[in-house]
Order: structure tokens, then C-alpha cells, then sequence
């Protein structure tokens, strides 16, 4: 696997990637402050490696299941900014429609199926996701991230044993950032790291650094091809820090400043630009160009989802998806780019090329 | 008086249940059966008996005892493009599954603005009569007809069985079809043939009559159909309305039905506190429908105690054919 | 009027509910809560802030987030002989817990043949308002309601508040404790100093009116309240009555008041469809309370949808103030 | 630790229970086959050693919680027969009075908390009954019994994760007897065996041929010493067979003949009794007589459950424990035969004999 830094390309898109979701949750912090959104947040500032370089390790026709603290899983995957934005100020533009917001934020057309608001609840979804790629004679992969904090809940246990046993591709990433809002991981687990927990489901599990995005990258291509490869899934732990408080309400009453202050100094950005200079990838120039874009592209975000219009009121309406509606049509995520290769691939499943499937007629 | 006939076939409710699904899967690749001894076993009640021979492990997919990973994975096998249809043993056994169920699967559709849907079907075996005891006998429909998202499902016989699962597969939303477990075997009728799906939200009425209007849900329709019988021995006719789905439900039948008969006998196996057939007397009470009632509507449910083990207890607990005479003819005696 | 006057405290909601705990804690060694984040956080909504540093982590105790392994905890507790408040962080999450609450909890005494009981109680902060969308917003006590075995208590008011919880944490049965997230805060109000409990199953009434009654459960009340005194402006005189328990259920008191003005309006914030306002409809339209009625029953209630995240929608998926005040309004004028 | 075959004390002892439930089942089989029992019927024969091995590391005041596979571990803890058979034939006299049938036997009195319907549903409860031992300051354990197949439930996950970090004393006993219900362990998870699992919570996993009585019982001995130590959990599984279908609906399609055939060489009663013949411990004819003395048992207690009265049909008077009902009074479950004793070892926890706790007045 190649270096990250070492790549004009690849540095730029890393930086880009985890200098957008740091902007983009910068300002919808300050928004917050300011009064603009409801509701709560949960911010992943400081372990904007992690969603990046599992989600590199992706193809565009892969999916994700994220968490309520989303936005960078959300951001990696190529969600759009503006959309986004527009979802945190509840407008009709917005990804739901101004009825989901921040925990419940999804890109199905880039293969996101979801931020999530319980705790663990995205794990079982990916499992059946990694099923039904599988079962459609595809090497698509579905990735679920999940916290440290998740892997107590028994849909965490029942999940990774069923992806084991029947060998699904599915990649786990534990983004273990040491507290599950107030609860330290150390007090959650009698093992050393939860990547441990992969034992009792006879999965590899490997920890990393997860403020360096090349070994969460290095980790999850392995993990991706293992899936690919029908092999089954891994259990990826990475290991970071939140450098705000939980959600909103968080007094981080139970860890100290200094703590929080010597993550800080752990910048997983900066660690990525000096590596970058290091190699004489990139000069300060041509970072500090990628880092203003990203703010540039956050203002636009914000512009675009602050004109978005207000939601539809037809609630009663939005309930139930109209008969019309065949789940194929909506839910066959982020096709291929080319519309041969999955089938390529594939053909060996049961179900071959599903978007043939009762030959109904598709869009392209 | 059709110009056509269907042709039908004698099925019990279990074959008519596995003959939709045996039918779905021929027709669509999509759809698969995931749950707990579905395959070589054919189902605790065998429902999916000889389908792993049919279709192969992929597609009767048996799974480990793991309720909440059986619904996620339907849920995110759904949301990929499959059409899955998964079985808990028991009705009982989705207490594990609530959350994937109610927070995931009917919350989807709306809460992410309509980008993609969940076509899902959970079947339920539910109910009292077999002497499982408490934790295996549970009617709990009033739970699901009370999460917006969810469809749900309740046929009384073969027939409707069959065409209403056919409709809850190609259905876009998550459906809960709660199947009777005493009606799998003891439940036995004409089935027409074909994939012909009954629409959800569309009353049966299975008989009429003058004298008052019973409206019973699952089990309870064929029980309220043979006290009807009785009672027309003494002279009373009854109308029967099997609502068929609880949710969407066909209001306006029921409400057409009682505004008819002027009396009204709500039947559920359900405990009575907070069931389904609460929520029909609060339409019936809120509506014009009020003032063409001659005599208060009367409930029938199960006590609201779990179910017990002794049999005469058990069937104690729910209501049977005497009762539902006994009620009827107090109903229209009282006026 | 009264002989003696207990001292009273203005203490809010969140307050009361600590206040109970703390006591209970006390007075009797047994009792311990446990839940995700209690500790050193206070609980996501502080009730249980400070009590940490006073009672310790053996007591106030922390827990995974594994909410399935929290009310199974405690219900193996409760059978040893200990008196445990378990909390759900949000009601939301009790999906995790259904089988430990619903199938275990409330069946042990009944179906072990009274041999032991299950003192247990759940608090589930339960809800719409604060912004937190479908999967922190929802109102299912009906669920819990229709749960035989399970008594479920509503407190709308920081001294019903207490006194419940006291009676909850001393009743021997698995007690579902139900605090609506937003009268944390903004519900104040003059609170009993002392431990007395206020039972289970006996309404409040806290205001009387000829013109029709108000049944309102939870957050409701107050909206009631405030609706009742914006009619009386408009001369019109509500009665409002507060179930305070959902089960056991004070039907007296409701059906007499329903009597006495002949109109009613119900009033909650779940979801209409199979809410528990219709078993209170219900039981008006089984009773010769029926015939009081001079206008039918009125409900208003939730949509039946998901709680949506846009702060005016979330605010219109749920009955306000004014739309009481419009429903008693045209439930009046009606007849 | 002694060997049980040894000591004629033990091997009787052994021999009796193991036995009694032998007996009690087969008597149960064929009432049911005669139409005489209602419902349905998971029996253990074949799995006796297991109940049998793990209930004699216990005190009388431990106490276990049991699975729908119940009448071996409700036996072993020192239920009484007659009660267990009006229960099965639904009388008043039952333990359950009627209401639970063959899923729900609970003998309060002797510390069995109960059958369960529901696969995984008594772990959780064992964890919490731990945590009031632990919490009253006593040194009584909680043992769990489940099958194989039910550590693919959550439940297991959450549960055995709580007690390991609150170092509760539970012993969590996996009777592996190949199958839950139809389904293979070997298709449930990609470990060898079910210990295994153990690695994921950092406690001791042991394997037991669990038709060595003898086996069984010391590794039970062992981790029913280190929870009364304070030193946490074990899991122990006791790979065994069920000779009997799963249930009554069970026309085993998923086994072959042979497979059962050779577990019935493998009988855990007749393995111990060799053992005991080798040891010289009792002779042939004083095996037989502890045999008889089972079968005359049972032959009582049907006879006992026969002329139970039928139940109560207050149903609706039996759902709520009224108010007088003090849980502790009734919940106090097997009071160590030394009142003092418990207190003596205890003392330390927050709640130092509990009993006394508000002072109520208790029946001795
Ligand atoms: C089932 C469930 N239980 C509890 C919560 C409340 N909650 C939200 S996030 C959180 C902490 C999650 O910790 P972790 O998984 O480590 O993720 P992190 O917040 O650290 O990213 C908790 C307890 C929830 N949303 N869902
Ligand atoms: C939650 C739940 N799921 C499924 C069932 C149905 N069921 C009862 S026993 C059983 C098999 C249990 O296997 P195992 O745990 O190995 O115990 P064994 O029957 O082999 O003793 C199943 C699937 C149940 N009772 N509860
Ligand atoms: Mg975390
Ligand atoms: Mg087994």
C-alpha cells in the first residue's frame, strides 16, 4: 500500500477529506453557539482520520453505516456540503428533508445508509447490507462505524458473530475515542484494547493509530480486500479522542483539561501535513490552498443550506413510502461507475445482478 | 355472478402461508426467508417445511438465535435492494428485535426524507392455545399498530393469508403479518391460486346480518363466525367484520357496519387494556357513528394477565365461542 | 382548610424526581440506581446530579451502555431481595430491553405462581420538543399499558412527581416511571417535604369546570391547564382531570367527571393510532357513561408519524396549547 | 477436589440426582406421549452430569437460574418432586400454581430463580442476583446455566461483559449439547468451542467433557471459588448431548441416528457408575438401590402431582404482587442454613445484610 503523503493526489484528498470535516464542524459549532440549530450535535473534531481513511479504503459503490457523531463518516463518503448544511437548519434541501437532522443524516446515492441515533444501531444494518451485496453476486463491502461505547450493546455481539459465520463482507471500525459520553473504555471491558473482542468471534482484529490516517488507511484496505475476497470481516479498532464534549450538554465532568489539552497536541490534521512536508509532497502553500478550500466550501455550505426552503408539512404523508415505490429503485446504492463491473465481479450470488431482477424497467 | 372464476385450491392457513412465500420467490429473485430453524427443521410451526430443498441455504437462510441481527439484517438487506421476509420463532421473541424493528425499520422511510425505503416483512406467530405459557403466547399487534411506519398484517384464514402476504412482500414499508398459531394447522379453506395480492387496508365482511356487528380480528373471526351461527339459531344475525389489517385500517367498513346494525361486539385475544379494539370503540365513540348506537359498545379481550400454563386457565384467558354468544345476546337484549 | 400543613419546597421536576431518589436511598439500603451516565455526568438530563458524591458507586451505578443487561440486572436484583431504579437514558432505548422488561419483569410473579415479586422500577425520559428527531422523541406508554404485570406512572408536576416515584419504588411489581423530558426544567412548582407516597391508580383533578372535561396525561396537563384558563376567558369552564397512573387506572374518577359535563376531550402526545386514550374512549363507550355524552369524544393526539427534527414540525406533530383550546372550543359549541 | 466416585457419600449423592432426573424425565416422556401433560416438553436426558456436576459446587444458598431445559438443574438444586409434578400437570400445588408449566419451574426457597422461555433470558437475571450477593456483603454466587445456542444472543454479551467488570460472582455454565434446536454449534461461530467466547471478556473460558460428572463438577468448584474470592466470572462449558428430539414437535431431521447412537454410549450415568464400581466405592447392588429409590420417587411425586388440586382461577387477582408483599420476604432466597454465617463472610458491602434493611419484622 502506498504512503498517502507520498501522493500529490492522494495527500491532497486526505487533507482536503479531514480539513472539511473539521471546518464543517467548526461552524456548525459556532452555529450552535449562536443559536442557529436545534437540537444537539455530537462533534468528531479530532478524529477526522479515522472517517477518512476507512472511507478511502472504499469504492464509491460500498456503503457505510455511521453514527450520531456522523458527519465525518458522512463527508468522507462525499456527501454533499450544501445538502448537509441544509439538513442541520431543517430546510426541505436537506438529506431528510429537514426530518432527520444531524443524527439521522444519510447519502444513499454515495452508499452512506445512515447516521443513527441508538447506539449500535447501525452494526445489524451494515451485516444485512454486507448480505445482500453479497447475496447479489457483488464484491461490494459495507463498513460500519461504530464507538468504543457500542461494543457493550448486544446487537454489537449478535452482529459480528453473523458476519463471521456466514462470511459477509463487512468491515468493523471501532472508533474507540476512549470515553462512551461519560464512561471510560477502560471501565467497559476487562480487555486491554477492543479490537480483543474479535477473539470471540474468531475475526481478526487489529488496532490502530487513529489519528494517523495511513494506518486507519493500511488497516481498512486490508480489511476491504479480506472482505472482498470473501473472507469475511475484520474488527478495526481505531484509537483517537473527541476534543469537544459529548453532545451539547457534556460538562466533561469526567476527564481533565490536561488530558483533553494532550490530545490536542495529537492534531491527527497536522500530523498528516507535517508527514506531507516531510516528504516534500506538498508545500505550505499548496496545503494552506486545500485548507481554504475546505472553509470556502463550508461558507458555501452554509450559504446553500441556509436558502434551502422550508420542509413540506405534509407529515402524514411522509410516513409510508407510496406503493409505487419499489425498494430496488431507491435503494439500489451508488451504482458502479461502470455499470459492467459489478456484475463482472459478481454473477456467482443467487440473486445475480438484482437491478434485473423482475425485469422491471430502471432509470440508468 | 363473476364472469370468470379464480380457480382455488384446499389449503390449511401453514400452506397457505408457505405458498405465498414459495410463489414470491419464484417470482423475485429478491426475496429470501431469514429466521431460527426455518430450513431443515421447516420452521418451529413447519411454515417453510421442504422450502430449504426448493430454494437452498441462501434463500431459507437459518440463522443462530439472535433476534435483533435477524431484523437488522432484513433491514439492511432491504435497504440494499432484497425483499426479505424474516420469521421470529415465536411473536414473543421480538422483545429482542424492537429496536431494529421500531427505531430502525419503520422510522426509515421518514425519517430520511423518503431517500429509501425498508421493504420488509416480519412474520409473527402469535398467540394463546398451545400451552406454551406466558412468554410464548403473547398478542401484542397493539404494539406495532401503535409505531407509525409499520404496516400490520393479521389474517383470520387460508385465503386471505395467502393474498395478503403476497401484497406485505411487494409492499415498500416494513409489515408486521402476525399469524395465529392455532390457525396453521386447525385452519382450512379454499385458497385461489395464483399471486394475486389482497390490498392492505380492506375489510372483510364475511357475513351479515341485522342484529348488531361483531368485529373481530384474527383467531377471533372464526370464532365470532361460528357463534354467529349459533346466535342465528335464536334468531340473531350478526355481521361479521374481519378488519384484515390493522394498520392502514379500513375505518370506513367498520363505521358502515355499525352505523347499520346499531350494536356493536368488539373481539380480540389481545388484554383488553390498551388493544387494538380500544382504538376501534375510541373511532366509533368520536365519530357520528356515536348516535346510531343503541346499546354501549361492548368489549371482548383476553384478561389483562399473562397467559397461564393450565389449559382451562388458559382458555379462560381469551375469549371463546361461548362468550362471544353470551355477549352478543346481552348486547342485543340490552337495548 | 386542612389541620395541618405539610411544608412545602419549590423544587422542579427534575429536582422532585432526585429528591424521591435520594430519600428512598436513605431510608431504605436496598434501593440503588443504575443507568449510563448517572454517575460523575448526572444522567444525560441531571436528575441524578451530586448523587454520586453522596451515595457512592456502589448505589449510583454506572453502567455500559447495554440496556438489556441494565433492566435484567436489576430485575435479578429485585428478586434477591434489592430495591433497584434502573435508568433508560432516553424511553427510546427500552426497545433494547423489551424482553428483560415485558417478558420477564412483568410476568415473574404471575407466572411463578406468586412465589416472588419484581420491585423494580424504570424511569424512561420519554418525548418531543427537544430537537433530537424519531429515535429520542417518542411517547409508548401505550406499550407499556397493555404489558399485564407492569404498572406505568405519568407524573405531569414535580410534587406528583415525587410522591409517585416514592410509591413506585415501594410497590412490589415492576413499576415503568414515565418523565417527560422537557417538565425537567421548565415544570416547577410547591413539592410535599417528607417521603409520602402518593398511591398508585387514584387521579388528580386539579381543576373543575361544568362546560366539559379535559383528561390530559403527562406534559398535557399543563397545556391543558393553560388551555383551560384561555377558555374560561372565553367562558367557557373546563374540567381537567390527570390519570397520573395509566395503570392501575383511576376509571372512576374519569367517567364521573365525563358525567358531570358530558363533553371530553382527551388529550396526549403519542401517536393516536392505538394510543392510550383510546382505552380511556373505550371504557366511555362500554359504560353507560355513554349516555351522558353530548357531543362524541374528543381526541387529540400525536400524528401518526415519526417525530420529525424541524422544530416547527416537531412542535405540530403534537397537540399545543391553542390546538386544545380550538378542540374543546368547537367540542362545546358542537352540541 | 476430592473424586466424588470415591466417596460413598458423593457417589450416592450423585448417583441419586442423577437419577431422580433421569427418571423424572423419562416419566415425564411418557406421560406426555399418554396424552396425561399439556404444552410441550424440552427434556435433558443424556445431559444429567452437567446439572448434576455444577449444582453440587453450589451452597445452599447460591442460587442458579435455569433454561427451558430445566428439570435436571431444578432437581439438582433440591426441588421437590411431587411440587415439580403437580406443576407439569398444571395443579394448584405446582411451584408455579399452575400458571407456568414445565418453562417456568421456580423453587424460590432452595435459590432457583426459574426456568425461562426465553433463550438467554435468565443470564442477565443471574448477573443481577450476583450484584445483590456481591452488594449484601454476602459470599453467595450465582450460577447460570444456558445452551450453546444461546451465546449467539445479546443478552449473553451484555451480561457476561457486566459481571466480568463488576467482578460479580457468577459462574456461567454453557451446557453445549451440539444444538440449538436444529441448528449446529459448529454453524453458530467460528470458534472451536463455546469457552472460547470467554477470550472477549478477559475471564477464564474452560471446556469440560460434560458427561464427566466429575469434570463438570471441578471446574465448577474451581470458578465457584473465585467468584466467592470477589474474583469475577468464569465461563464453563460442558459439552454434552441431548438424546431426546428438542422439543415434542422435534422429528429430528437435522441429526442422524448414529450421531445419537453413540451419544447413548456415552451415557454420564452409567459412566459414573462404572467409575464408582471401579473404585469399590458401592457395590452393584447398592447402585441398584439408589436407582430404585429414584424411580420410587418419581413413582410418588406423580403421584403427589396427581391428586393436586386444580388451580386458582383468579387470574386476574394474580397479576400484581399486592402491596403487603415486601420483595425481601419473599425474595430472601435460601437463607444460609447458619444465619451468621453470610453475615460473617459479608459485611463489606454497601448493604450489609440486607435482611435487616428498614428493620422489618421477618419469619425466621
Ligand atoms: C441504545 C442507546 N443507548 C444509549 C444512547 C445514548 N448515547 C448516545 S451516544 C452515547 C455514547 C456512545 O459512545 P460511543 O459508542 O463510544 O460513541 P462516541 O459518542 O464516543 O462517538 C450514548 C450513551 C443511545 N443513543 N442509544
Ligand atoms: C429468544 C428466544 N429465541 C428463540 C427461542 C426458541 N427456542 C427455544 S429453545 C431453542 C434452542 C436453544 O438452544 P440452546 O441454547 O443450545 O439450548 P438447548 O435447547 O440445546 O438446551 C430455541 C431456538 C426462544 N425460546 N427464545
Ligand atoms: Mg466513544
Ligand atoms: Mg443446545
Amino acid at each position: 500500500m502506498g504512503s498517502l503523503a507520498g501522493s500529490a493526489d492522494d495527500a491532497r484528498r486526505v487533507l482536503a477529506t479531514m480539513w472539511t470535516i473539521r471546518r464543517f464542524e467548526e461552524a456548525v459549532d459556532e452555529m450552535f453557539a449562536r443559536g442557529l440549530l436545534y437540537g444537539t450535535m455530537h462533534l468528531s473534531i479530532g478524529q477526522e482520520a479515522s472517517a477518512t481513511g476507512a472511507c478511502l479504503a472504499l469504492r464509491d459503490d460500498d456503503v457505510i453505516t455511521s453514527t450520531h457523531r456522523g458527519h465525518g463518516h458522512c463527508i468522507a463518503k462525499g456527501a454533499d456540503l450544501g445538502r448537509m448544511m441544509a439538513e442541520l437548519l431543517a430546510r426541505d434541501s436537506g438529506y431528510c428533508r429537514g426530518r432527520g437532522g444531524s443524527m439521522h443524516i444519510a447519502d444513499v446515492s454515495k452508499g452512506n445508509l445512515g447516521a443513527n441515533g441508538i447506539v449500535a444501531g447501525g452494526i445489524p444494518i451494515a451485516v444485512g447490507a454486507g448480505l445482500a451485496l453479497k447475496m447479489q453476486g457483488t464484491d461490494r463491502v459495507a463498513l460500519s462505524f461504530f464507538g468504543d461505547g457500542a461494543t457493550s450493546e448486544g446487537a454489537f455481539h449478535e452482529s459480528v458473530n453473523l458476519a463471521a459465520i456466514w462470511d459477509l463482507p463487512v468491515v468493523f471500525v471501532c472508533e474507540n475515542n476512549h470515553y462512551g459520553m461519560s464512561m471510560s473504555v477502560d471501565e467497559v471491558s476487562r480487555l486491554e484494547r477492543v479490537a480483543d473482542r474479535a477473539a470471540g468471534y474468531g475475526i481478526p482484529g487489529v488496532t490502530v493509530d487513529g489519528n494517523d490516517v495511513q494506518a486507519v488507511h493500511d488497516a481498512a484496505t486490508e480489511a476491504v480486500a479480506t472482505a472482498r475476497a470473501g473472507r469475511g470481516p475484520t474488527l478495526i479498532e481505531a484509537i483517537t479522542y473527541r476534543w469537544k464534549g459529548h453532545s451539547k450538554s457534556d460538562q466533561n465532568l469526567y476527564r481533565t483539561r490536561e488530558e483533553i489539552e494532550s490530545w490536542r497536541q495529537r492534531d491527527p490534521i497536522d500530523r498528516f501535513e507535517q508527514a506531507v512536508l516531510e516528504a516534500r509532497t506538498l508545500d505550505e502553500d499548496e496545503i494552506r490552498q486545500v485548507r481554504d478550500q475546505a472553509r470556502d466550501a463550508v461558507r458555501d455550505a452554509v450559504r446553500t443550506g441556509q436558502s434551502g426552503p422550508p420542509p413540506s408539512t405534509d407529515l402524514l404523508g411522509a410516513v409510508y413510502a407510496p406503493s409505487e415505490v419499489d425498494a430496488l429503485t431507491v435503494a439500489s446504492v451508488a451504482p458502479p461507475e461502470d455499470p459492467g463491473a459489478a456484475t463482472a465481479a459478481g454473477g456467482s450470488g443467487p440473486v445475480a445482478a438484482a437491478a434485473g431482477a423482475r425485469g422491471e424497467a430502471e432509470a440508468p | 355472478m363473476t364472469a370468470t372464476k379464480t380457480p382455488v385450491e384446499t389449503l390449511t392457513f401453514a400452506e397457505a402461508v408457505r405458498a405465498a412465500l414459495t410463489e414470491a420467490m419464484e417470482a423475485d429473485e429478491r426475496v429470501f426467508v431469514l429466521g431460527e430453524d426455518i430450513g431443515v427443521y421447516g420452521g418451529a410451526f413447519g411454515v417453510t417445511s421442504g422450502m430449504l430443498d426448493r430454494f437452498g441455504a441462501e434463500r431459507i437462510r437459518d440463522t443462530p438465535i439472535a433476534e435483533e441481527a435477524i431484523v437488522g439484517a432484513a433491514v439492511g438487506a432491504a435497504l440494499c435492494g432484497m425483499r426479505p421476509v424474516a420469521e421470529m420463532q415465536f411473536s414473543d421473541f421480538t422483545a429482542h428485535a424492537m429496536d431494529q424493528l421500531v427505531n430502525q425499520a419503520a422510522k426509515v422511510w421518514f425519517m430520511l426524507g423518503g431517500a429509501v425505503s425498508v421493504p420488509l416483512v416480519v412474520r409473527l406467530p402469535f398467540g394463546s392455545g398451545t400451552g406454551a405459557a406466558a412468554q410464548h403466547s403473547q398478542s401484542q399487534e397493539a404494539w406495532y399498530a401503535h409505531t407509525p411506519g409499520l404496516k400490520v398484517v393479521m389474517p383470520s384464514n387460508p385465503a386471505d393469508a395467502k393474498g395478503l402476504l403476497h401484497a406485505a412482500i411487494r409492499d415498500p414499508n416494513p409489515v408486521v403479518f402476525m399469524e395465529h398459531k392455532l390457525l396453521y394447522r386447525t385452519a382450512s379453506g379454499p385458497v385461489p391460486t395464483g399471486t394475486d395480492p389482497i390490498p392492505l387496508g380492506v375489510a372483510a365482511v364475511p357475513r351479515e346480518g341485522g342484529d348488531l356487528t361483531v368485529v373481530a380480528t384474527g383467531i377471533m373471526v372464526s370464532r365470532a363466525l361460528t357463534a354467529a351461527e349459533e346466535l342465528a339459531g335464536a334468531g340473531i344475525e350478526a355481521t361479521v367484520v374481519d378488519p384484515r389489517t390493522l394498520k392502514p385500517l379500513d375505518e370506513a367498513t367498520i363505521l358502515e357496519r355499525v352505523r347499520a346494525t346499531g350494536r356493536v361486539l368488539l373481539v380480540q385475544e389481545a388484554p383488553r387494556s390498551g388493544g387494538f379494539t380500544a382504538e376501534i370503540a375510541a373511532r366509533i365513540s368520536e365519530s357520528d357513528t356515536l348516535y346510531y348506537l343503541e346499546a354501549p359498545v361492548r368489549r371482548l379481550s383476553g384478561l389483562d394477565a399473562p397467559i397461564p400454563y393450565n389449559p382451562d386457565l388458559e382458555k379462560a384467558s381469551v375469549p371463546q365461542v361461548p362468550d362471544i354468544v353470551r355477549a352478543a345476546r346481552e348486547l342485543v337484549e340490552a337495548g
